[in-house]
């Protein structure tokens, strides 16, 4: 009888050779079902998929729920969870340290659309490069379940009341400030969250994404397009979304001629949108705004990729940014010469 | 270029016995926004270039055009740059202030005034010029839309005249305001020249004040401090300056905008800028910003003023707890709230040392002169990434926004102090070093300062997560009591290391003063003239400016050493004594309170009766 | 309704002389999200409903779900409700846990817990009872969902069969828990008491804890301070609030929330309320909110933690300067930055005391009880009203979260103090009196505080505009030197008048104390059985509790006539000794620091130990 | 020879009784020819046409030249200069205090939409009924000439440089947040801009104007369409707008057939809007989107009235506030009476 000799499967890698693994954070201290929990994962598969190495990715986050998960993804990568609502300036300065870092940001809806409303909407009109994931699921989670901004107009909660304002479409927000790359998806659905996530991870600008993340809690009531099966029979996807990297080949009998959309981005992977049901085109601002417009109307939780402008330029661009990260110039690069402070004087009258 | 100059006007015959020489104080009057800056301006340089000191300050209204606006202008052979009560001359432009004016002028001082204000000189015991303004404007064929603006060099050119201040010189302030622009100097040149002509044929001087070359701004400098502090920084390797305008701060962040392309060219990479400069939303992004670059390793600043600091208020608190470099310049005006924002103060001192919610300290700076304006502008990073830690750097209105002269700005003499930073390789030793014990908020040195790791750094093992909660050592989230209790604690141990870097209090002696002053910032040049007067009527006094804080031990001895301790600041409640009494209670009883504020600098003479009265008692 | 209750478990036999009665703590170990709440307050009720003096408190994790919380309650026939630093009981619920929680057991105490957790007990000097969790939940055939909520009534009937808790009150709390709704009610008393009956059937009881009735809480009430504090504003006729959530002062806007509807219904237009509240977009909003309200002549207010605080500094100078009424309650958390925002704090001190750029004072109150967040409630209003200034009530999360026995609130027993309003006549008969010199700013009385009009007023003199720039006494925008400074000397009168109308310090005295100790706020508790303990060891003391700022003459008194004074306080940098050392110089070495921050209250031993071992210094 | 008696003229007045002295405020203390003088003539005339007693009215501004302005107008009005970008909190709660009277917000395109932009959304989100104009230079004046957020990409300021950033769209902004009245104008055009503040005053919800006003010191480049020459070169108006107070009787036959829209306000007043060139309905929140959209694109300056929806309630009708102003209750209304707080501590366990 042969002895069987057992050597341990070797973990699988992504091309750059990393494992699932090294891009795991710790354990969730979310609530079970939470809707964050399941795009924290989505992002780790993300990442996984783009090959990306953890220690070129920052992540930022604000106060909340939604911002104490970038703890539970990507404990290889440096981190900030700032202040509620000010991440956004946080993470700008941040990335200036390394303009060869990706930055991913999460954020709740209160972190993003009440407090932190004047910095997100400035981060977006910069065209910052980064990934900007809003976990909306229109309450408070963290301080037990008040009224976010993105809460449904006559939601009502425990101990608020009902709700009388009209809710912040953060999406309408972003492409009021002319934002270059705008979606929708929900956690219930997350292929579509991931594909999404990739293709963020490589627009040059800043990428806004508006993730529907049920807070099982404190409001996930069945008749809510925030709860999960709200969301899920609400949810009207405007095309499948396929991000294809740079470096794959491109099979396009995969899929019918006329069926498709596709979009080059700056480092030349390709977003491609299957269509669904109607025609969209999503590097049309004025059609996106419509189409909001409308989904606010009739009350519909549209998913998808509302727009994308790939080539306007990045934050980063309008600068004379060295090549060498900023962080890592020596002292003779950045302390002017000694010479020079005659000179200086000599100017000083 | 050879240029008519005049040669001064006829003399009344002020025997030179008689004669005030470098030794008086003028002020201009005028409206805001006529363009009187260029020719106060022009003529503190002149002054300047004739080798006399003199100082500047402007007193304006926080509008943009057509409110009353003073500008200063004192002569002080003995060097004395602080502002004076009473006015020797005064140029008056404006009706609207014409009155009040002549009170302050001293007995057998001057009045020059447009003589198109057509309102009673009331004075009898004082010199009086008119100037037929118009006059000599359509003599010098100025165009209608600029004759507010030249109405400025007519009494340029009178006053020149009045007093012998050298044309060359003036010729030479003109040309360095306009930066060599031919047409402009020549225009306004000839309006002053005319003007100067028409005093020369049309005046008798009657009064005694006079101006003569000295030597004694040889080698000096002219600058504002705010110009200083933003050169500082670009010397100290600013990389990251997030901003939002405010009076008296923007012209900080604009001096560092104007010199950048010119002092922070890479020298490697061809075309490229070392550092970054963003004009924010407001305050609360801007020093979002700047703790942001501050934790990715960048030297990193915000410079703003009283409202735009109680803004900072939060991000403050998060980078004191996460320990993150970053320097903020609080030029102060007039507070409380908007306040007067066009005038000085000193009134964010115990502000800015309790910043944040929660048990909090900083680092705080206080410059002193325009020089060290310069020398804090790139010493305050060298602190702030030695000791991780915000530093905030209180100047005022009076020493940004005024022309002062200076000693010359020295080159740093330190390279740059990065403080702790591990880079892969660096990350790695240690790791060995304290068998894998590294921990961002571990206290290796027993020092209280920690070792970081900064973005981009590729170690497997550089990452970490930074929050403003609560977390241990190795910042990983922690609500143990004992976990809090140990992080909060070793930060008070590093504000004790912080006393090892912080510049030491510049001390003054008198023989046998039994009396001390104290003080911060630009206070410092009324009381160096307050205490030879007071030592003139006997009184010795010791003199104790403090730089920083955490304060320094030799305070307290100064304050022991002393049997009252005058603490002189610019604010109403005494903010700097209140500190120092929290700090060394022992002498809490010798320290005695002279404080005010209404919005101008203080005076030597206030000063001096504020100790001499307090001492009567 | 006749219920089954049962009658206690067989004892071992301790002789009521070596029996612990009615002295001694429980904590209970869980985690969060499971309900353990209910469970707990229905045990704090009964044992109140029983006349025992109990207090609970809440130590919980900043997340929702899943993490270790836990709650200690104190028996204490003395009326001490202080913290204890060791546990007699223990009922542990959660395996993460449970290994260090059996070191706070004293020896000969108890430990309860869930045989669900496989881990060993490691103390053998103590009572063991493991409870058959999910035995006795089938039994009471609880749904599978409601396991982990329900498990908790299991530990209730357990130990209320083994201390002897009146069932009666443990039914008399679940229906008030359940605001009388029977099947909630029937289907936790059904697992509380099948769980009882297990305890009855097969436990021995060998601990010495009893409990038994006594009439110490006759006549009390039960609530936790931010509900006290939001009815207490609802009796003070809070017209308008602005908040934004955040822990621990969410509940205060929430509990006026919900008891407007049930107070505050206009009594003359039927179905309108009188008080407003607007959830905010954050804090900087609803500080302006309140304060533009305060302006508009309504009873304004707003309520924060740490963070929310530092947000609010820039409207809180606006505020002080304009001088409009406002108030603010800070809940304090453990901060610097967002810290620990579950635990409790009295880190604010100083950051509330010099808030804001620029020279400021503000009113702080600082309530010790939930009886007393009741009065400040009201109280604040018309303080605020009266000195026309923003008022801070730094209340904390112990105070303001946890369940406290309290005297029933009284009812106000003064009429509202609008302060110095001016409605259409009153102007007009003002207007007479003084000949046409009224001005919003003028001080027409001498004590600093002006009349003011209110939008609305039709009478045409009455508007004025309000500006956080300078301004004279007729609200006219000024910069003049002297303006400045007159108003805001006129501000300091009225930060003196504040103390004829700020709550007097409450002083307890012992006879020949030598020693006396100074707090603020909720430390009174540990502090009142430290003196017993030190009084039992010999060492006298006096205390006295500061409540408001600025700081009553007494305080001064009371320091001077003790050898030492010790201030206790929950912050790292002894804040309130800071500000009495700056207060009171002259006494500034009889102060000592008793100060520490771990987010727990202290305890009472902890403040004994400080104080013994400094006085054997 | 008959002795002629000379009578002063009596003033002439308002259907209220009131001159147009009682409007006025102290004198300017701006640069000749800013702009915001010319606003707040047409505030002053404006009221002056309404005939509201000046009484009636609070004002309310943030930090700026812009904001200085409420001084030198309605001095018999209440007024609060409150803080940078702050202001919509603090009118907020003021307006409380009593609901008769008439809110109007003066800002400046710094103040509203950099540091401001949190407070201005919100405030517009919950349709606080007022009037806010933003008098939009820019730049920033008080400040000595910065870019303001609104400063067109490409402008060059002295000490500045060139602005990279894409500009705030303040009208896209306020509709993005669902304002309920949006409209543009221009300071060289006063008729309109009166007209449109006339039909604010009688709008029972928020008012959003946004006003082009040149700062004739920092930034009137005649290229500039801040300036007042390239303001008026550029203007296109949608169509003319003339109010219509309520109680005046309406003449049809002005205008011909086809040719006017109207309006009908909240307190029954008429906005007519005279069409110019092609149709345009002020009332489709799309089409509203899809104009501005366009004159982004464009670089077009189109004023007029862009939305309106007069019957959405206002935050006032979202409370159960008393007809007696809040600040007028005496305490017999506010403190609840003595016999309830036995009951209270009563359900105190
Ligand atoms: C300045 C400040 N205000 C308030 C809070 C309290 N707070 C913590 S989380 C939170 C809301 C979070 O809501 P959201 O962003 O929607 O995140 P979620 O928890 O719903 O994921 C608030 C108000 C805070 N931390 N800081
Ligand atoms: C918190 C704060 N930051 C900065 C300032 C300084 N400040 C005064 S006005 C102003 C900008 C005003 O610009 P804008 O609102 O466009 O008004 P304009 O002067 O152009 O009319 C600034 C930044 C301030 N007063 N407060
Ligand atoms: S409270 Fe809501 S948002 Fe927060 S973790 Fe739980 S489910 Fe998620
Ligand atoms: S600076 Fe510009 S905005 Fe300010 S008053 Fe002058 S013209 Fe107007
Ligand atoms: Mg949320
Ligand atoms: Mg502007």
């Amino acid at each position: 009888m042969a002895t069987q000799i057992l050597v341990p499967a070797a973990p699988q890698t992504n091309a750059s050779g990393f494992t699932r693994n090294d891009y795991k954070g710790l354990p969730s201290t979310l609530c079970q079902g939470c809707g964050h929990n399941s795009i924290a994962n989505q992002i780790i598969a993300a990442c996984y998929e783009l090959g990306i190495a953890p220690e070129k990715i920052i992540k930022f986050s604000g106060i909340g729920c939604s911002s104490k998960s970038p703890t539970y993804f990507l404990s290889r990568s440096f981190g900030f969870n700032g202040l509620h609502g000010r991440m956004p300036s946080l993470a700008l300065g941040a990335l200036f340290a390394d303009h060869t870092l990706h930055g991913l940001g999460v954020s709740g809806d209160g972190d993003t659309a009440s407090i932190g409303m004047g910095q997100f909407k400035h981060l977006v009109r910069r065209n910052m490069p980064m990934v900007y994931i809003v976990e909306n699921n229109g309450v408070y989670g963290l301080t037990k379940g008040q009224f976010a901004p993105t809460a449904e107009k006559g939601l009502e909660l425990k101990k608020h009341g009902k709700n009388v304002f009209q809710p912040v479409d953060i999406c309408m927000e972003a492409l009021a400030s002319n934002a270059t790359f705008v979606a929708r998806s929900f956690a219930g659905d997350p292929k579509q969250v991931k594909e999404l996530i990739k293709a963020a991870f490589s627009h040059n600008g800043i990428a806004v994404l508006d993730i529907i993340s049920p807070c099982v809690t404190f409001h996930n009531h069945e008749d809510s397009v925030h709860s999960y099966v709200g969301g899920k029979a609400m949810e009207i996807p405007l095309h499948e979304v396929i991000y294809v990297p740079a470096r794959e080949e491109i099979f396009v009998d995969d899929f019918l001629e006329g069926q498709t959309k596709e979009v080059t981005l700056h480092d030349g992977s390709i977003i491609r949108l299957k269509k669904l049901d109607k025609d969209y085109d999503p590097t049309d601002r004025h059609r996106a705004l419509r189409m909001l417009d409308e989904a606010e109307k009739n009350n519909l939780l549209i998913t998808g990729l509302f727009y994308i402008e790939p080539y306007r330029p990045s934050m980063f661009d309008l600068f004379p940014l060295p090549e060498t990260p900023l962080n890592r110039l020596p002292e003779e690069r950045l302390r002017p010469a000694r010479e020079s402070i005659d000179q200086l004087n000599k100017m000083m009258f | 270029m050879e240029l008519e100059k005049p040669a001064g006007v006829n003399d009344a015959g002020y025997s030179p016995k008689e004669q005030i020489i470098n030794d008086f104080c003028i002020t201009f009057s005028t409206v805001n926004g006529s363009g009187s800056a260029t020719a106060n301006t022009t003529l503190l340089r002149a002054l300047f270039k004739m080798g006399i000191p003199v100082s500047g300050k402007n007193i304006f209204p926080s509008n943009i055009q057509g409110l009353p606006t003073w500008f200063t202008l004192r002569i002080s052979k003995e060097g004395y740059f602080g502002r004076l009560e009473k006015d020797d001359i005064v140029v008056s432009m404006n009706p609207a202030t014409f009155s009040k004016e002549q009170e302050y002028i001293v007995p057998g001082g001057v009045l020059l005034y447009s003589d198109a204000i057509k309102l009673p000189v009331t004075r009898q015991d004082i010199s009086v010029y008119p100037m037929p303004v118009n006059e000599i404007l359509s003599a010098a064929e100025v165009p209608q839309k600029l004759k507010d603006y030249a109405a400025n060099m007519v009494y340029v050119g009178i006053l020149s005249e009045l007093l012998r201040i050298d044309f060359e010189n003036i010729y030479q302030a003109l040309d360095f305001h306009f930066k060599g622009k031919e047409a402009a100097i020549r225009s306004n040149y000839g309006v002053i020249t005319l003007a100067a002509k028409w005093a020369q044929q049309n005046l008798k001087k009657n009064d005694p004040y006079y101006v003569k070359p000295m030597n004694a701004t040889i080698g000096k400098i002219m600058a504002d401090g705010n110009t200083a502090a933003g050169l500082g920084a670009l010397y100290g390797g600013a990389q990251f300056v997030a901003w939002y305008p405010i009076t008296p701060a923007s012209s900080l962040a604009e001096a560092m905008h104007e010199y950048l392309p010119i002092l922070r060219k890479d020298p490697v990479e061809e075309g490229k800028e070392t550092c970054v400069i963003v004009q924010a939303e407001d305050e609360i992004a801007a020093i979002g910003m700047a703790v942001g670059a501050g934790w990715g390793g960048l030297r990193a600043m915000t410079s703003t003023s009283g409202p735009g600091l109680s803004l900072m208020t939060e991000y403050l608190g998060l980078a004191y707890y996460t320990e993150t470099p970053v320097v903020v310049w609080d030029v102060q005006r007039v507070g409380p709230s908007t306040g007067l924002p066009t005038r000085t103060a000193q009134g964010d001192i115990t502000f800015a040392n309790f910043i944040g919610h929660g048990d909090t300290q900083y680092i705080l700076l206080f410059p002193g002169s325009v020089k060290e304006c310069f020398e804090f502008g790139w010493r305050a990073f060298d602190l702030a990434e030695r000791l991780q830690t915000p530093v905030i750097v209180l100047s005022d209105l009076d020493l940004g926004m005024n022309q002062w002269v200076s000693e010359p700005f020295d080159y740093p003499d330190q390279p740059m102090d990065r403080g702790k930073i591990l880079w892969e390789e660096d990350l790695d030793e240690i790791l060995e070093k304290t068998s894998d014990k590294w921990g961002r908020y571990l206290d290796i040195d027993g020092d209280g300062i920690p070792y970081r790791t900064l973005p981009g750094n590729q170690n497997p093992r550089s990452a970490y997560f930074s929050r403003g909660t609560g977390h241990d050592e190795y910042g990983a989230y922690r609500e143990d009591p004992e976990v809090w209790e140990r992080i909060l604690t070793r930060l008070k141990v590093k504000f004790e290391t912080a006393k090892r870097y912080t510049p030491k209090p510049s001390i003054k002696k008198m023989a046998n003063a039994r009396i001390g002053i104290l003080s911060v910032g630009s206070t410092d040049f009324p009381i160096l003239e307050a205490r030879d007067h007071l030592a003139r009527q006997g009184l010795a006094t010791d003199h104790l400016r403090i730089r920083a804080i955490p304060f320094d031990a030799e305070i307290g001895e100064f304050i022991r050493n002393h049997d009252a301790n005058y603490v002189v600041e610019i604010n109403r409640d005494g903010q700097l004594k209140q500190l120092l009494t929290i700090e060394f209670p022992e002498h809490a009883t010798k320290l005695r309170m002279v404080a005010r504020i209404d919005g101008l600098p203080l005076s030597a003479k206030w000063i001096e009766d504020q100790i001499l009265s307090q001492e009567a008692k």
